[in-house]
């Protein structure tokens, strides 16, 4: 079937490259239509979904690649594991959860939110590459505002800022207030 | 209790407010107030970056408090407008970044532990490259194959060795069977002065009989020996003088 | 399932080695029983050998390793092919000269001598008619025997069988060499 030629083309050459690849990338080196990439994909992350495989499919801030399944991660971890030892203070987690939640935010916005000054912490996020400017909020002084970045998509694993983790409905509930 | 464990003001007012097991939207702000000052007064001792917000909040509940004395009446509207109305609004709001940090850090943990490959770049092998093809030198063979052979038990290369010398010589049957039909003995001999290589080529030979349509004449005593394919459908006792060679 | 697990695991692996992984040290690495890794072995080949998959188990001498299908380098040789330095494959090689300096040999033999089944490596290497089948061992079976074609001699530039270069003369080129 014509698929699956694909799926095995796109599989063979997320396996050579090193670097997550993204869609464009993949339409030129395979030669395929976007359309036949993307069911390509979806032909190869099936295929991967079986539990003999301990490959899968990964969807990136950069694009596509193949990587062990994170069920098999702790069997790896001794021989292949690196730990992420840059870990946020909690002030740091809070004021970058504010940026990825509400983006885009200016500081004064995050800072009444904690209600505490956010110079230093947004000072670190900007310089881990976690959050950047993204435009200007139409007010008064023209303030900066914020948003998160690739590197920070890639620190917590996310392919889009839509895979964000989701409050649950009782607590959506308690925090009704402002889902306006 | 110290101030240091808290991220601000309102991670410590929204303390207060659950130690007291009190409701968020009705909080006795006269109680919660006088909790809130103790704390800071307490901790005003302690040098702390952020102490004026936790002293601009202060600031915020007295005025609620004082407001809460007030009138309602007040407005110029009929609608109550409570004065907690703004505060608890925060302190929502905050308490559900509260809630999202922690999921934030829920997922930053799962992410503690990065898998990496031992090689990043992998290259393909094109076996079937014709250009790779073509540069082959027969001398690679024979390296390919002797390294091979010190991989091996001494006992599995004198084996082989002895098979190779036999099999070469059928090989060499075939080729000149493939090539002309029909062949002298001494064309199977390469080193003539080499026992073994006689030896091993009459032992060929014989196996080649048994194997293949061949025929063997031998035209005179001590004459040259010839091999030739033998016609198909014809078993070698059919042939006059095949046995000859076998004797 | 158990075995699924295991395959799994094993593909895991293999994808993170850089090198091919001999059955010891898969079974090391996995801390699994070689009875256990071989079995996984065969159900990662068999997971792979559908057409959605564009990678296979391979087995060389060195051991196991995955690598991109055969079929699907024609698509990728514009990419990937100028990285490739190792002339022609080692796998192939070795098969090439088992045929040449011991033929008529058959499969069974073949994989006796290298350790490693030979099934692939024989088709390619039929398939560029370099060997073919020249009789049957008069043994159980009767298996088929190979040898080499007129192709192979005109790729190496022999003219006959006979002038292939004598294994003792391997220590005297390389003496030779050492010379020069």
């Amino acid at each position: 079937m014509k698929l699956d030629t694909e799926s095995a083309l796109i599989e063979a050459i997320l396996f050579l490259e090193a670097d997550p690849v993204d869609l464009a990338s993949l339409q030129r080196i395979s030669g395929l239509s976007r359309d036949a990439v993307l069911g390509a994909l979806g032909g190869l992350r099936e295929a991967l979904s079986t539990p003999a495989h301990g490959l899968e499919l990964v969807e990136i801030a950069d694009g596509y690649t193949i990587a062990p399944k994170q069920a098999i991660a702790p069997a790896l971890r001794e021989r292949y594991g690196k730990r992420n030892d840059s870990r946020l203070s909690r002030a740091a987690m809070e004021t970058l959860s504010i940026v990825a939640y509400s983006q885009p935010i200016t500081r004064a916005e995050i800072e009444n939110l904690r209600g505490v000054n956010a110079d230093g912490m947004m000072r670190l996020l900007l310089s881990r590459n976690l959050i950047r400017e993204v435009g200007r909020k139409d007010a008064p002084g023209k303030p900066v505002q914020y948003g998160t970045t690739k590197d920070f998509l890639k620190l917590f694993r996310l392919s889009t800022i839509a895979d964000l983790p989701k409050l649950d409905e009782a607590d959506r509930k308690r925090f009704e207030l402002d889902e306006a | 209790m110290r101030l240091e464990q808290f991220e601000g003001p309102l991670d410590l007012l929204l303390f207060l407010i659950r130690r007291s097991e009190i409701n968020i939207y009705d909080i006795p702000i006269h109680e919660i107030t006088e909790q809130y000052l103790q704390a800071l007064e307490y901790a005003t001792r302690v040098d702390l970056e952020n102490i004026t917000e936790f002293h601009s909040l202060a600031a915020t509940l007295l005025l609620i408090k004082s407001r809460m004395l007030l009138p309602s009446r007040y407005d110029d509207d009929d609608e109550f407008d409570d004065p907690r109305q703004e505060l608890v609004e925060r302190l929502i709001e905050y308490q559900k970044f509260r809630r999202l940090t922690l999921l934030m850090s829920e997922q930053e943990k799962s992410a503690e532990w990065v898998i990496e490959p031992r090689r990043k770049q992998r290259s393909f092998e094109f076996v079937e490259d014709d250009e790779l093809w073509q540069q082959l030198d027969v001398w690679d063979l024979l390296q390919t194959f002797s390294a091979m052979m010190a991989r091996l038990s001494p006992e599995r290369i004198i084996d082989l060795y002895e098979e190779v010398s036999i099999n070469e010589k059928l090989s060499l049957i075939h080729e000149l069977l493939d090539d002309r039909g029909e062949f002298l003995f001494e064309d199977i001999v390469v080193r003539p002065d080499s026992v073994m290589d006689v030896v091993c080529a009459f032992l060929a030979l014989l196996e080649a009989v048994k194997s293949l349509r061949i025929g063997i004449f031998q035209n005179r005593l001590f004459g040259d020996i010839r091999i030739r394919r033998r016609p198909e459908g014809r078993s070698p006792s059919e042939e006059p003088d095949s046995a000859e060679a076998r004797t």
